[in-house]
């Protein structure tokens, strides 16, 4: 059985990602799901949308989660993005593990989250009434 | 040579692929590469910075660029 | 609105707890579920007892709660124990915040954990083949 | 006075309330009481410690009993 779970989804479904990364041997699951804030520095967001290339963002997500599972004793490891247009309050990004004691999940999901925004191939671009921003792409 | 543009890459150059053909520059590496583009769009030169993929690996700048390899400009990365 | 949920249930439904977190000023969602774990040094668990003083665990939890909310910048909390008879794998409790940015709900998230575990009147009782121990009760 | 009794109290003692009248014992402290369920049932002496509650918040040892007040013995907690 796979212990990694490496998507890219048109739609997230939160529901979904306790039962994903349950297991016998463990006793603690920790997640942490990214969702569209309304506000940015005071402007608000009509919606976000997210691109990625496929093939290397999959790529670098199962590099990240691989170098999860030899860091810490983990069960099981989720990284779960999703691409398209999003709006207020839905999930772009799941991300955890599954472990036997709490300190590696903990540990483990702040990593997993942190790596994926400095290295997966995926772009948002923040939508506001009047504008649009590839968030980062300037200094 | 095709290059796979994606997020501002894509809107400064306005299209998701660009061909360099050897008529236009002879670009036999990642640093040759990123300073065409620079030069020949600059807003690349804008950017917080970019990276460039062959073969959907991040490439260092002395990487060298054959006519087969799939190469893609990366912006800044922005996912989560 | 309230921005506490606490809760003393007999089954988590960990399908729910995001859509309990869920909030338009908030970027991310940290949630830990500890599940009961088949093997506690080497011993097969057949399941695990929770009993719990009620009123009490339930005014320690919404403390822990509150001083969550006061010592991070959290939009919702929730802390969720089970209590009677679980088997492997089953959840016992969930707790998880939600955040604009993703430092304060992770580290919340751990305090929650970490609080409930020293001072929440609950006790678990490890049930094996041939025996039963109150954890934590002996040195 | 009735005190309530959860998780390994319960198991030390064989049910789950117990009834201190004053002819057993004239208990006015946290401390008192403690001394008396040690005394009375050796086992607790064994645990790894326990607390008192009164009125369902932990009492410190010099905190007074009192007749109308809910007490409670908390056995080392283990929830999570």
């Amino acid at each position: 059985m796979d212990r990694k779970i490496i998507e890219i989804v048109q739609t997230i479904d939160t529901s979904q990602v306790f039962t994903d990364l349950s297991d016998a041997q463990s006793g603690g699951i920790c997640v942490f799901v990214g969702t569209v804030r309304e506000f940015t520095q005071g402007e608000a967001v009509v919606s976000l949308e997210f691109e990625t290339y496929e093939k290397m963002a999959l790529k670098e997500m199962d590099k990240i989660a691989s170098d999860a599972l030899e860091k810490w004793k983990l069960n099981k490891v989720i990284i779960r993005h999703a691409v398209g247009l999003k709006k207020v309050e839905e999930p772009v990004v799941v991300v955890g593990a599954s472990s036997a004691h709490r300190d590696a999940c903990f540990e483990a999901c702040r990593y997993l989250i942190d790596t994926l925004k400095e290295t997966v191939p995926i772009w948002k671009k923040e939508v506001f009434e009047n504008k649009a921003v590839w968030v980062s792409a300037h200094p | 040579m095709e290059i796979l543009l994606f997020g501002i890459a894509k809107d400064i150059v306005g299209q998701s692929e660009i061909r360099i053909s050897s008529d236009d520059a002879a670009l036999h590496s990642v640093q040759e590469l990123k300073d065409f583009m620079v030069r020949k769009f600059p807003e690349f030169g804008k950017l917080s910075s970019f990276a460039v993929a062959v073969n959907s690996e991040y490439a260092q700048d002395d990487v060298p660029l054959n006519r087969n390899d799939e190469i893609a400009i990366i912006p800044p990365v922005s996912g989560g």
